[in-house]
């Protein structure tokens, strides 16, 4: 026998949490049901630490139908319901970068699907080490094609996302992916159990060892050993998702199921005993009849297993029959493996025999909630005025548009199939992502957001900017957002720095959300990003949807002609810290981040959406990270024009490469009347981009020229 | 001299691609096939004398990937 | 009767993934009328025109197209383009057709071997089959592409068989992958088979960046129309 | 029974996954390695008599295509 210690330690429980397993069952569990409390009370599933803190998320709008508590939030657009969530597979895309990443999208997808949605987009943001590393490179080519791999097959684009290079993420990567669908509004499905002695169906893929603690593994930092054990890896298969996606579906479409929900971490347990738990049912689960992968299967393997592409359904009274031949016609195995019970219980029988039985509740519902201690971060306040020196703008521009911070993305999107489905109004690259609801004249507008470099230097401040900047975003289309999800990673929250890190993101969140009156509508928690001690820098992921009223008015690049007004909206800045050009120019990490007051920021949106509205303006740009030359130049590349720049300024760099927020730079064909700050800082003009400050020509130069280099930054780095 | 490396799933690694090729094969009637696994060959012309120590190091170093795959190689000439 | 319907039939294979898209287009944009075709029925449902849309068929698993071409629906296919009926393979369906023996030649890898989605520039080649008679020779259009194995390959007999017999219809303005020729779509010898790796159906709303794809439905609905 | 079924591309036929990995191994210093090829191989288990005639008949009319690749295979036990 092991000592109680080795085998609390295997299951990443404390010895305090142990004698509340206890003080539960009124008896010592057995190791199947110490595995059931193990992955249910881990950190991933039962968010232990984040809990209390994550209450504090306004989750109330007038366009939510849905906020945190299933397995995706649901929002209002115009006549349809759109479902939505982003989910975190970072520590399974380290072990194998490939793997992780697809069923990272599978994951995501099965979520959005569950609700009775059909998914439109996925969206990613990635965050990895220097690309100068071998290491780092592979790891990005493993998660890129990864998620081409996964998402390519299952027929939903891959329509936005980011990618952004830390140091930190050397160890520890970060692989965030969204999932979007639509629904009918009044078609949207829950994880619920309904009532007593109704079948519980499992459909999909037969269960194998895969990623047995795979809840655990992500709940506990990367020492040197979890990295050499690599953990039994989940293997996709985007093939076998795209029938269970198909026949669910049509299940729903037949309304033949009270409940449903994916088996994803911690597997058939967590879907069974949370479906129950939410309705006040037990469950029976006979372990016989789960179709298995492998011989020799354990009961504790077979309830934690984490083999992908499986669900689980609460079938209606009398519909077994119809709901298997709906899956049988689309090549997938659905058995009744259990059925829900009176006395709320979890109870598990194989071979004749009860292998465990707890109540129910105590697994889903009375893990351990910790207000973990921590301390406030250390803000980083430097600023410096040697940063606003004046230098080679044309080298610097040069510099940084052949950095991997602003090169083009296009090497990653590519690969993605964007166009599937035929929605996507506007491609990836030129701003939000626009899809158009069939049928309809309304767009979703999506957008998908983090700052890890904000986040190190104040992760309050940076959680603001980030709700900001997405909002932004979305009002470059003349979208108002419905709602967001998001996705908290940081490193080991046992450790008072790490968890006031998140407290003060989770803070920064909330203020914003509640100044701009937008819920969150759910979203994932990634602790533990660490390896060997290092962390990652506090990274809030925000992905917000927005509406888009009539998609065939949008700005956008196409429209832009010879001639036209380029405006900078909004008010002025001198924000270097923390930006882009301190890191790829001045070679320096830190330092203040930008000064926000979201009043101004509220204005700037309104104003961007009036514009877009009224067809007042052609093409419009958030100036985000990098700041107006790059942006500008990037927005110059889409529409295939050289511009001409002529402004006065007392601060070239923080003009040029500044990242205040707040403002935003317009095209508009006519003089542009504005009811915020704006001036004209140029026109559209032939095929260079030249930039006069304060009189003196700064930059003239070739425009295809300083294309192609931002372009080739990552086929050169990856294709040799 | 030429090598022959096969790379394949460790045992218990889900292969889709299998499993897949085994049910079309049930399907067009070839009952008798239990279990289909689909593996990688590389056939490499090398020269030198190191060659077996190469093959070696880039059998497990490039063309396969520890995590799910195993490998074997052996000369052929 | 000139102005009725033509009906296509939009086959649906395990992992297909245009089909809703294809069949969208068919319907809203072209305004003829579309009908699914599951892979395991023989009966075309009196199609005029069968199309074989994109995607991953059985997930592309051993090699695109190469477990979809057993299918029921497969055989009905074949005798109906062996009297005549025209049939248009996009993508996938492209890949299908060539597994199948229905067209010559067969796809390797993407000289890159990578995905590769984006729109492309194609040269329109033979302007005198039934799906093109609203091209014109010469003419240049765009169209996206989506595939990782769309690198044509045919043997030196059949390659020169089809420059021959200008079966080559649409080639690529800059090759992307790798293929022979820079071909991007064939037709058989009797020029009533049509593959083409660029998705026609991806380009024909302009709101989606260009219409040049609708003339493909639009022009074998009046082939048959006047057939 | 367990068959190995290989396939492989014709000679003649480009084969661009071989050629890239070539690349790469040079890159990696592996000057001595001339020529890569890739292939399939599929570890197939088959009961009943008529093994052989099965295999051959797979092989031949679905793991590979005639117009780009080759087989061989054997009955390994
Ligand atoms: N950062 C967050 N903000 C708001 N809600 C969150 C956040 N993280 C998790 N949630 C919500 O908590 C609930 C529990 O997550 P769940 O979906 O059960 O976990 P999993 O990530 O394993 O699917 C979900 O409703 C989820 O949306
Ligand atoms: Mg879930």
């Amino acid at each position: 026998m092991k000592s109680l210690e080795k085998l609390l330690e295997e299951h990443n429980l404390t010895l305090e949490e142990y004698g509340k397993i206890k003080e539960i069952l009124g008896r010592e569990p057995n190791l199947v049901e110490l595995g059931l409390f193990s992955v249910m009370w881990s950190e991933h599933c039962s968010y232990k630490s984040s809990r209390v803190h994550l209450a504090k998320l306004p989750t109330r709008g007038k366009y939510l139908i849905q906020g945190p508590g299933e397995n995706a939030g649901v929002v209002e657009a115009g006549e349809k319901a759109v479902v939505f969530k982003v989910e975190s597979h970072n520590h399974p895309s380290f072990v194998e970068p490939y793997q992780g990443a697809a069923t990272g999208v599978g994951g995501i997808l099965r979520d959005v699907f569950t609700m009775g949605a059909r998914p439109v987009a996925l969206l990613d943001s990635l965050h990895f080490g220097p690309l100068t590393q071998p290491k780092n490179r592979a790891i990005m080519e493993g998660v890129v094609s990864g998620i081409a791999g996964y998402g390519n097959p299952v027929g939903v684009p891959t329509v936005g996302g980011e990618v952004d290079f830390e140091e930190e993420f050397s160890h520890n990567p970060l692989v965030n992916v969204m999932c979007v669908g639509i629904a009918d509004k009044d078609r949207i499905f829950y994880a619920r159990a309904g009532k007593p002695g109704l079948s519980l169906i499992y459909a999909g893929a037969p269960t194998g060892r895969d990623g047995i603690h795979g809840a655990t593994m992500a709940s506990a930092e990367f020492g040197e050993e979890t990295e050499h054990k690599k953990v039994n890896v989940q293997v996709g298969d985007p093939f076998r998702e795209k029938l269970l996606m198909e026949a669910t579906l049509e299940v729903m479409e037949k309304d033949l199921i009270v409940g449903i929900q994916d088996m994803g971490a911690a597997g058939l347990t967590s879907s069974s005993s949370e479906m129950a738990s939410k309705s006040g049912v037990g469950v029976e689960l006979y372990l016989d009849n789960v179709p298995l992968r492998e011989e020799g299967m354990t009961p504790y393997e077979i309830l934690l297993s984490e083999s992908q592409e499986r669900m689980l359904m609460v079938a209606k009274e009398g519909k077994e029959k119809e709901i298997k031949k709906i899956f049988e016609k689309w090549g997938i195995d659905a058995v009744v493996v259990g059925k829900t019970t009176e006395d709320k219980r979890f109870r598990a029988i194989w071979k004749g025999e009860v292998v465990a039985d707890v109540p129910v509740d105590a697994l889903a519902e009375d893990a351990p909630k910790y207000r973990r201690p921590f301390v406030p971060p250390r803000i980083d306040q430097r600023t410096d005025e040697e940063w606003g020196r004046e230098r080679d703008w044309e080298e610097v521009l040069l510099k940084i548009l052949s950095s991997p911070e602003m090169a083009s993305r296009r090497w990653v999107y590519q690969q993605y199939d964007h166009m599937v489905q035929t929605n996507t109004v506007l491609l990836p690259g030129a701003g939000p992502a626009v899809l158009k609801i069939k049928g309809k004249k309304q767009a979703i507008a999506l957008t998908i957001d983090a700052n890890p470099s904000w986040g190190r230097a104040n992760p309050k401040a940076a959680a603001i900017l980030t709700v900001a900047e997405a909002f932004r975003n979305l009002a470059t289309v003349g979208a108002e957002p419905l709602g967001i999800t998001n996705c908290l990673n940081f490193g080991n929250p046992e450790k008072p720095e790490i968890m006031g890190q998140f407290v003060e993101t989770v803070e920064g969140m909330r203020q914003a959300l509640e100044f701009f009156a937008v819920p969150v509508t759910g979203g994932n928690v990634s602790f533990y990003n660490e390896t060997q001690g290092r962390a990652i820098p506090p990274t809030l992921v925000i992905g917000a949807v927005g509406l888009v009223e009539d998609y065939r008015t949008i700005p956008r690049p196409e429209r832009v002609e010879e001639g036209y007004g380029i405006y900078l909206l909004g008010w002025e800045g001198k924000d270097l810290g923390s930006s882009v050009y301190l890191r790829v120019v001045l070679g320096e990490r830190g330092g203040k981040v930008p000064e926000i007051d979201l009043e101004k920021e509220r204005a700037l949106h309104r104003e961007l959406i009036r514009l877009a509205k009224e067809g007042k303006i052609s093409y419009a740009i958030d100036l985000s990270p990098g700041g107006l030359l790059p942006n500008l130049a990037e927005a110059l590349f889409h529409i295939g024009k050289g511009a001409e720049l002529s402004v006065k300024t007392d601060g070239e760099a923080y003009f040029l490469f500044g990242e205040s927020p707040s403002r935003a730079i317009v095209f508009a064909s006519g003089e542009l009347e504005t009811e915020i700050p704006s001036r004209k800082i140029g026109i559209v003009k032939g095929e260079r981009l030249r930039v006069y400050i304060n009189g003196k020509k700064k930059i003239d130069l070739e425009l295809d020229e300083l294309k192609s280099r931002w372009e080739g930054v990552f086929p050169k780095i990856f294709d040799h | 001299m030429r090598a022959k490396i096969e790379v394949f799933l460790k045992p218990g690694v889900l292969d889709p691609q299998g499993e897949t090729i085994k049910r079309a094969l049930h399907t067009l009637g070839y009952e008798a096939i239990r279990d289909v696994r689909q593996g990688k060959v590389f056939y490499i012309e090398i020269e030198g004398e190191d060659a077996e120590r190469t093959i070696e190091e880039v059998a497990k170093r490039v063309l396969s990937n520890p995590v799910i795959e195993d490998y074997r190689w052996e000369i052929e000439k | 009767m000139g102005n009725r319907k033509i009906r296509f039939g939009v086959v649906v294979f395990p992992g297909t993934n245009c089909d809703r898209d294809t069949y969208h287009v068919i319907e809203e944009v072209a305004g003829e009328e579309a009908v699914y075709l599951w892979h395991k029925e023989r009966d075309l449902k009196g199609s005029q025109v069968v199309v074989l849309p994109g995607g991953f068929s059985y997930g592309d698993y051993l090699r695109s197209g190469a477990i979809a071409r057993f299918s029921p629906i497969m055989e009905a296919i074949k005798e109906f383009a062996e009297r005549g009926g025209l049939v248009l393979g996009i993508c996938n369906g492209f890949q299908i057709l060539l597994e199948a023996g229905l067209l010559p030649g067969a796809m390797l890898r993407n000289k890159g071997l990578r995905f590769i989605c984006r729109f492309e520039e194609l040269e329109v080649v033979n302007d005198a089959t039934p799906f093109t008679l609203l091209y014109s020779k010469g003419e240049r259009i765009r169209m996206p592409i989506a595939h990782i194995d769309g690198n044509y390959f045919a043997s030196p007999e059949d390659l020169s068989a089809l420059e021959r017999n200008a079966q080559v219809v649409f080639r690529y303005v800059e090759n992307p992958n790798g293929s022979l020729n820079d071909i991007a779509g064939i037709i058989n010898a009797k020029g009533n088979v049509l593959g083409l790796m660029p998705h026609p159906e991806r380009a024909s709303e302009a709101e989606l960046g260009s219409t040049d794809g609708l003339r493909m439905f639009l022009s074998a609905a009046k082939f048959v129309r006047e057939s």
